[in-house]
């Protein structure tokens, strides 16, 4: 006869799960009243997302409060581990995706939004993102990252044109692939250590001193490769311009955040104990790596001809950009990734809106993708507080102060420099001016030329007020980021460094 | 002979590199969806050996979660596929290079 | 006193501001009576302070701080004593006369109100530089004087050689003013002032070698202003200007303030022999250079430039050689009768509607008797003949050489007084006698408006008068200020010889001049295709010479550092650096093809790199281990 | 409202130009020159509150802004920066009063009045942050205007002219950093106020490597040889209100800055770059007099001289000393002054005929006698002229060197000649001779807008060049200040002697000041 488990259900703490449980059942809800009464229309499903969002926020704000009080929470057999990073990532992650979410109330008819599946899928690809940063579990980081994944293929398939197939094709093997590395990575590190649990791989390496150091290397070197496809580092990048492409505007937008950040607590978790304790290899592929992805992707983005390709390539810029924090590893760095991350939601959330309530349904002779720069020729001609708008989004961007990105990235290369990392902030100094002109070249195009007669009737073809809302907010948030830096720093601190990272 | 842990693993290694070579060399997009097949199920056995070997089920449960996950992979992907299919009437990689640069 | 020295400096800038205000418009004549006017007053109120001056004082006032920095402090501050009172007197004086006779030879010009605005302001520059109480005040004047020699050699713009000359003096001016200002920097960090009477009290307890830079780099400022060699040229080609302008600017007043800043700067020189020779040596060079340049040039305003260039230098000498007052005293003399000298040149020009070259012209003594009668005067106090100014002053400097020893300075100068008499005749007698040959031209002359000969009537009369009755009352006076060196001959006979024998070596001169040119000219083929001849009929090639020295290899320079340099090596090098990040990007997305194939391959690609890499590591990693255990 | 005169001064315009979205377009113009005539009397008026003996800064204000990471607003005002400020509103004022773009009007003028705001507030910051902010915020406006109003290659050049300097800047921007955190580690606390900056001491080497970033940044923005070629591509296609204040506003940004930041923070570094930044400053003068020299179009021979005149900024403020640094900040104000004067002599030309080839004039004194004459009194003052405002600070600069190095100053010094022989070339070129070309014959004189924005500055040239006392007076007391701060830092033993102690000579100042 069997024992009996005996597990209380308080030392299960089912409560850690409390916030992706809210989206799941979000989900759930959703796909219920869908059985209940069809037809519906999107505003609904929006709405209802939103709602079940805020809950779910609510539910991470609390938990911001018990880890403020009584540090680090566990559940689910150690499964769930609610820190600093887990909090500050979910808020970014929720956040995020509520102000995404309403991008789908366009004026224009998008099949996609007619599903409630295609909100469902939303939630649980919510859901996913934020058991990956909730956990230290390669297990549950491996679940998380898959339901995501497999969500957000099918929300990019489902705008249901040629190009979102073939981007959701492309995606989802590269993804597959990417998948079997993390497996495999994660089975060499279970070898070696018998765990697969970050910060008990973390100390059995450091009892036997690395002493199967070229194991733990062909491990980093599989885990880097599933992570740094998230994140898109090159050379694991080259799905990003064309998912981009062929998604819609605002899943695009979504994309170079929300999948990010989930991305980078992860990376984190996996490669900042390793950075620590002086596994120099890491420290110097890192380091290349940065570099290579913020460079690389900056020069390609040079010589982009459509703004959306373009935004791809920088967002992949950003990312680069960000990892440097990973490399640097000091509380500094970490705050600034979350500072840098929240205000580039923001700003990309404005670029993308941007790019988005200028969709067109049909392509006019001779133009080849969506939102080619000529599209935007003459812009402040013809829609001047528009043009400012775009204006601004890049400019944030490139990092002209006194916009959003700018302060990120003066904290961040601020954290390189503490961390006595000269060469790497030059380098993050020289990237922005190379950036700057591909930005630039936008607003060249908006400012400086003559409008193109066949596009204007394009522009904000989409908007709704909706959609402008969310751009003010946007707008707002990028504009006066400069009275948000310092509450955002000092909550942002104290969780990082409460976390111990 | 007997059969060791390293056996396992080199047969996990094997057959993870022959998913890799699939993943590369296949240019049917069915052929290549079995490639990372191949490659998540290399990972299984691994996982199941070290489980074994260690003597706790951590790895066995990672390699059921990875079947799972498999699963549900095969059904986007052959939805993916059969979606494309009926668009375009090919499967061939080649053919899906609409957006580059 | 002080509202004195304030009419004597001001009233010629009120004049100038009032006649610019009608710049723009046609001829109105009242600009030119009221400019005339004030500076009339201008010279009344010299006057005045001349006799309180002779009285043994001297004014000084400040008007107000200029340039107050770090530890420098400059004033506007001007002070009337002995020397500024004598340039003030000269210029105060040429200067109405000039104005009085423009109004007469510009009556037809359509610039006429611009013109008096220039010269008034002119007038007003000259009047800074000689009254400022230090030295940076002074280099107002300095380059003001130069601002008005640019505006009114320019004056007639649309001639292309004329704004030529214009910059080409401005330029060169500019040239020594770089001097000038080192000179100035180093009284300043050396005294900490650059006053006058701080400056000259102390100068003495500096280094030898400092008194010595400072003396060599004001000299190069003197130089430019004062035309001498080897920054000579563009006194010759200024007499593109107007004639008056040149009479008052290129001849009286202008040029000379080199003189005065080495008579000024006296304190500092009398430290410095050396310097003071070397000084007096190119004077005497250039005394004697730039008359045999006068010998054979057929352009009359160049002939009475080279006349003056070579009178500076007789300045210079004097100068040089410690007899400041002398060479005041001659500059004094030498203002009247050159301007005098021009102002007659400028009626023959009107005559002989705009010529230059005076074998065109001769016996003009019929129709243009008053004209003729002032400058044949000029010239014989040009040339130093007894009683009139030039042979009080001229004579005296001979005298200060001789006395000082210097016997080939004293050669030279001598030689130079007989080449002086040579070509100051030669251009009377060519002018005034023989055969009318303007006629063939077609040329009717006539004399000029009487009361411009009314007006050059003082110039004539100080010309004469101003050696006799002047010399001891201006030395008496003078001495106050300079050091009171008086040069004797001691030996009466060797006085006696002297003097005389100066005096009838002019006389030949003269003579021989009249002899050659007074009837008929020949011209003789030979002489003038001769070396010597050309060289001196060329300016020795100097203008040639600097034009393919310096002017066109600084063009060519210049070009190939826009064109080569600039835009094609250090613009290139930045778009360079842009085309290359650019570049690379247009090379390598095409990594980017959209097969889904090679974007897998560069995943398992970028998974092998760093397998093989951290294979790599770990084989070294452990290498180092294993040798360490 | 005394308190808060800089945020005044610095957000009044920008909430103008908000406001000015509302202006219709045929008032636009009106609206942009009472704001600017606003702006500019409460300039004045801060000049009027000024306390002149004072050498510290003054109306100073804070208001922490990421006070975790050492930023906050903090601007004041000293005797180096308030002219510089005054001249930036005067100019605005000038350039829309005198404004003749017929294209797009109320665009423009917005775009004056924000980049006005960046103006004021680069000068009036003095917290390093604060200061980057506003430096790179006045380039976007400037951007615009070059690439939207100006010639046929003006994207070409707008997009260089901010590439240029951004990437200046951004390394500017990690220097900045770097000093931040030197303050961190000596005192545990983030700052980047300028004044708790001047606090520390660094280390000869480390004083030299931020000098070095924070010279690229500078220099580009000056533009020093051989980081200068953005900038006969910005004039020569931004429009005649793009160079003006360009020319007199934008450039002195770098030059200040060297002022506010490298001297005071790295003496040392300062002394040690002293001559090879005097060498780069002579190339300056000479290379881009000859440059000029060389010229076909008489903008780009205004825009090479500007080149030239700030070498002589850049030499008389390594000079270290009070008299070359006074000097150098009154010639930034008086080339100022002078070059924005000449643009907008050119521009009036250029609206005339729409080109700026020289050879395309030549006569124009008879034709344009009032033109010339007030193109003949700035180009005087351009070249130097006692008695115009030019002379005062080139002199003042020159000499100042010349107590560094003799050798230097003297080639330093040949800017008053070839500086000379380019201006008076392009002179005769377009205003002497014939009139050759029959368009030509029957321009019209300047009239009356033009010479609204013209006569002001031909009444400052001068006004300034007989009587500086007013500007010299408060800028003197403040240097003096920068210097004495200098000295003592200075750890070298060189840079002890290069730097003169103020307090050590106070006998020979008063004896002066009693003189």
């Amino acid at each position: 006869m069997l024992a009996p488990i005996s597990i209380s259900l308080a030392s299960l703490n089912i409560m850690t799960m409390a916030p992706m449980l809210i989206a799941i059942v979000g989900a759930l809800a959703i796909l219920c009243i869908d059985l209940v009464k069809e037809g519906l229309h999107k505003s609904f499903y929006v709405m209802v997302s939103l709602l079940f969002l805020l809950l779910d926020l609510g539910a991470i704000v609390d938990f911001g409060n018990i880890f403020l009080k009584s540090g680090t929470v566990l559940g689910m057999f150690d499964m769930m581990l609610i820190d600093g990073l887990a909090i500050l990532s979910q808020i970014i992650i929720v956040a995020g995706s509520m102000l995404f979410i309403p991008l789908a109330l366009t004026s224009k008819r998008f099949h996609e939004y007619n599903y409630p599946e295609y909100f469902a899928l939303f939630l649980f690809m919510i859901a996913g993102f934020q058991f990956m940063v909730a956990s230290d579990n390669l297990i549950l980081i491996f679940v998380g990252l898959e339901t995501a994944s497999l969500a957000l293929y099918t929300l990019i398939a489902l705008h249901n044109r040629s190009k979102s197939f073939e981007a959701a094709v492309k995606y989802f093997t590269m993804g597959a692939l990417a998948a079997g590395f993390f497996a495999f990575g994660s089975m060499i590190f279970y070898a070696i250590t018998g765990s697969v649990e970050i910060n008990q791989i973390a100390l059995a390496l450091a009892k036997d001193e690395y002493f199967n150091i070229g194991f733990v290397l062909v491990a980093v070197v599989f885990l880097l490769g599933a992570i740094g496809f998230k994140l898109s580092m090159v050379p694991f990048h080259t799905w990003t311009p064309d998912v981009y492409e062929g998604s819609s505007a605002a899943l695009a937008g979504y994309m170079s955040i929300v999948p990010k950040i989930a991305g980078f607590v992860v990376a984190m978790r996996l490669f900042e104990f390793l950075v620590h304790s002086g596994v120099v290899w890491l420290q110097v592929v890192l380091y290349v790596a940065v570099v290579v992805t913020m460079t690389a992707s900056n020069i390609w983005a040079l010589v982009q001809n459509d703004v959306k390709r373009m935004l791809a390539y920088s967002s992949i810029s950003h990312a680069g950009f960000v990892m440097a924090a990973i490399l640097i590893g000091t509380t500094q760095a970490n705050t600034a990734l979350f500072l840098y991350w929240a205000l580039f939601s923001f700003t990309n959330l404005g670029a993308f809106s941007m790019l988005w309530v200028s969709r067109q349904k049909n392509l006019i002779p001779g133009q080849s993708s969506d939102h080619p720069y000529e599209k935007f020729a003459g812009l402040v001609r013809t829609m001047p507080m528009a043009a400012i708008m775009i204006a601004l989004f890049m400019l944030s961007l490139a990092g002209v102060p006194p916009f959003g990105l700018f302060w990120g990235k003066i904290y961040m290369i601020g954290a390189a420099v503490s961390a006595g990392y000269t060469m790497l902030a030059l380098i993050m100094a020289l990237n922005s001016a190379i950036a700057a002109y591909y930005y630039l070249k936008l607003i060249v195009f908006m400012f400086m030329k003559e409008p193109i007669a066949e596009y204007q009737k394009y522009y904000l073809m989409n908007a709704s007020l909706s959609l402008k809302t969310i751009i003010g907010i946007a707008a707002i948030g990028t504009i006066f980021a400069v009275f948000a830096v310092n509450p955002l720093l000092k909550v942002i601190t104290l969780f990082v460094y409460n976390s111990g990272y | 002979m007997e059969i060791t842990l390293t056996h396992y693993l080199v047969l996990s290694t094997v057959l993870f590199a022959i998913g890799l070579i699939g993943v590369m060399r296949r240019k049917n997009l069915l052929m290549l969806f079995f490639a990372t097949e191949i490659l998540l199920n290399a990972v299984n056995i691994g996982m199941a050996a070290i489980s074994h070997y260690r003597g706790d089920y951590t790895g066995q449960m990672f390699a059921f979660f990875i079947i799972a996950i498999a699963a549900s992979e095969v059904a986007v992907g052959l939805g993916l596929l059969i979606v494309w299919y009926k668009r375009t009437g090919k499967i061939d990689l080649d053919q899906m290079t609409s957006m580059r640069g | 006193m002080e509202v004195y020295l304030y009419i004597a400096l001001f009233a010629p800038l009120v004049g100038s501001l009032f006649a610019g205000l009608f710049g723009a418009y046609p001829k109105m004549l009242f600009t030119g009576v009221i400019a005339s006017g004030l500076l009339f007053a201008s010279f009344v109120s010299s006057a005045i302070l001349l006799n309180y001056v002779l009285t043994g004082h001297t004014v000084h006032v400040e008007m107000m701080t200029w340039i107050a920095a770090g530890d420098l402090y400059i004033p506007f501050g001007f002070v009337v004593d002995q020397v500024s009172v004598t340039m003030m007197m000269v210029v105060s004086v040429v200067s109405t006369v000039v104005h009085v006779y423009s109004i007469g030879y510009m009556a037809h010009d359509k610039g006429f109100n611009r013109f008096f605005s220039y010269l008034s302001a002119f007038v007003f520059s000259m009047m800074v530089l000689v009254m400022s109480d230090n030295f940076l005040g002074l280099f107002i004047g300095w380059e003001g004087v130069g601002l008005c020699s640019w505006l009114l050699i320019g004056f007639w713009y649309h001639k292309e050689s004329a704004t030529w000359a214009a910059n080409e003096a401005f330029i060169m001016n500019r040239i020594a003013d770089l001097a000038m200002l080192i000179g100035i920097f180093m009284m300043y960090w050396n005294l900490g002032s650059l006053q006058y009477d701080v400056v000259f009290a102390n100068v003495a307890t500096l280094p030898m070698h400092i008194i010595t830079w400072i003396g060599i780099f004001l000299f190069i400022g003197a130089m430019g202003k004062s035309a001498q060699f080897p920054l000579h040229t563009w006194l010759a080609d200024a007499m593109e200007g107007p004639t008056p302008v040149s009479a008052l600017i290129h001849a009286a007043t202008m040029v000379t303030a080199g003189v005065y800043l080495v008579v000024r700067a006296n304190p500092i020189y009398s430290e410095i022999p050396d310097v003071g020779n070397a000084i007096a040596s190119l004077g005497a060079f250039v005394a004697m250079f730039a008359a045999t340049m006068a010998l054979v040039n057929r352009d009359m305003k160049r002939i009475i430039a080279y006349s003056t260039l070579s009178q500076l230098g007789y300045m210079f000498v004097a100068a040089g050689l410690g007899a400041y007052w002398v060479a005041l005293f001659h500059l004094m003399a030498h203002a009247f009768f050159k301007a005098l000298l021009f102002l007659g040149a400028g009626n023959v020009m009107h005559a002989m509607h705009d010529e230059l070259d005076p074998f065109k012209m001769g016996g003009l003594k019929k129709s243009m008797k008053g004209t003729w009668i002032f400058m044949t005067l000029a010239s014989v106090a040009l040339a130093g003949i007894y009683p009139l100014a030039g042979f009080f002053s001229k004579d005296l400097i001979l005298e200060v050489a001789f006395v000082e020893q210097h016997y080939i300075l004293y050669t030279v100068l001598l030689l130079t007084a007989g080449l002086t008499a040579f070509y100051s005749f030669r251009l009377v007698a060519l002018i005034f006698h023989g055969n009318e040959r303007h006629l063939e031209h077609g040329i009717h002359p006539h004399e000029a408006y009487s009361f411009m000969l009314y007006a050059m009537a003082p110039l004539a009369v100080l010309a004469v008068i101003a050696g006799m009755v002047f010399k001891t009352p201006y030395y008496l006076m003078v001495t106050n200020l300079l050091p009171a060196m008086t040069y004797h001959i001691h030996n009466h006979t060797t006085f006696w010889i002297m003097t005389i024998g100066t005096q009838l070596f002019v006389i030949a001169a003269i003579t021989y001049a009249y002899k050659k040119y007074a009837k008929a000219v020949k011209v003789d083929k030979k002489v003038e295709s001769g070396l010597l001849y050309q060289l001196l009929y060329n300016q020795y090639y100097i203008p040639k010479i600097y034009d393919e020295v310096f002017s066109k290899p600084y063009l060519k320079l210049s070009k190939l550092a826009w064109k080569e340099i600039d835009l094609k090596i250090v613009d290139a090098t930045v778009d360079g650096i842009a085309n290359v990040i650019y570049q690379t990007g247009e090379k390598t997305h095409t990594m980017q093809n959209g097969n889904l194939s090679s974007m897998l391959r560069w995943m398992v690609i970028g998974l092998v790199v760093l397998l093989v890499l951290a294979v790599a590591f770990t084989a070294g990693y452990n290498a180092v281990n294993l040798q360490a255990m | 409202m005394q308190e808060h005169i800089l945020s005044i001064l610095i957000f009044f315009p920008a909430l103008a130009a908000m406001f000015g979205f509302v202006v219709h377009k045929d008032s636009v113009r009106a609206y942009g020159i009472t704001v600017a005539a606003i702006e500019f009397f409460l300039s004045l008026w801060l000049w009027n509150l000024y306390d002149p003996m004072t050498s510290g800064m003054q109306f100073m204000e804070m208001a922490p802004l990421v006070s975790a990471f050492g930023i906050s607003y903090l601007v004041g005002v000293d005797g180096i920066s308030l002219f510089i400020i005054i001249l930036s509103t005067f100019f605005t004022l000038i350039g829309i009063a005198s404004l003749t773009e017929k294209r797009r009007v109320k665009d423009l003028i917005i775009t004056l009045l924000f980049l006005e705001m960046t103006m004021v507030g680069v000068f009036a910051a003095l917290d390093a942050i604060v200061f980057y902010v506003f430096w790179e915020l006045s380039l976007i406006p400037m951007l615009y205007i070059i690439g939207a109003w100006g010639g046929p290659l003006r994207i070409y050049a707008s997009i260089k002219f901010f590439l240029y300097t951004f990437t200046g800047s951004l390394v500017m921007l990690v220097g900045m950093l770097f000093m931040a955190y030197f303050y961190y580690q000596a005192t545990g606390q983030w700052s980047f106020s300028l004044l708790e900056w001047y606090r520390l001491i660094l280390p000869v080497n480390i004083q030299m490597w931020l000098f070095g970033a924070f010279f690229l940044g500078f220099a580009i923005k000056v533009p020093m040889f051989p980081f200068h070629t953005w900038l006969p591509y910005a004039h020569g296609q931004a429009p005649t209100i793009g160079s003006v204040i360009l020319a007199a506003i934008l450039l002195k940004m770098g030059t200040y800055a060297f002022i506010r930041f490298s001297l005071p923070l790295f003496p040392d570094a300062s002394v040690i770059f002293m001559f090879p930044i005097a060498i780069l400053a002579i190339i300056m003068i000479v290379y881009a007099a000859m440059v000029a020299y060389a010229q076909e179009d008489i903008k780009q021979v205004v825009a090479y001289s500007s080149i030239s005149h700030m070498g002589v900024i850049i030499l008389g403020i390594f000079a270290l000393n009070v008299e070359g640094i006074t000097g150098s900040i009154f010639l930034m104000i008086a080339h100022g002054v002078v070059s924005g004067a000449l643009f907008l002599l050119v521009g009036v030309i250029y609206d005339r005929r729409h080109t700026k080839l020289m050879s395309e004039f030549g006569g124009l004194a008879s034709v344009m006698p009032r033109y010339a004459t007030i193109f003949g009194i700035m180009m005087m003052a351009s070249v130097g002229l006692p008695l115009t405002i030019n002379f005062v600070g080139e002199f003042l600069s020159l000499l100042g060197f010349y107590k560094q190095s003799h050798s230097y100053t003297l080639v330093a010094g040949t800017a008053i000649i070839v500086g000379a022989i380019y201006m008076l070339s392009a002179y005769k070129k377009a205003f002497f001779g014939n009139v050759t070309k029959e368009e030509n014959k029957n321009l019209k004189d300047v009239n009356r807008t033009e010479l609204l924005g013209l006569v002001p500055l031909v009444i400052v040239a001068i006004w300034l060049g007989v009587y500086p006392k007013p500007l010299l007076e408060p800028i003197n007391n403040s240097v003096e200040a920068i210097v004495q701060l200098m000295h003592d830092k200075a750890q070298t033993e060189e840079a002890k002697q290069r730097i003169p102690d103020l307090a050590h000579s106070a006998g020979l100042n008063s004896m002066q000041e009693a003189h």
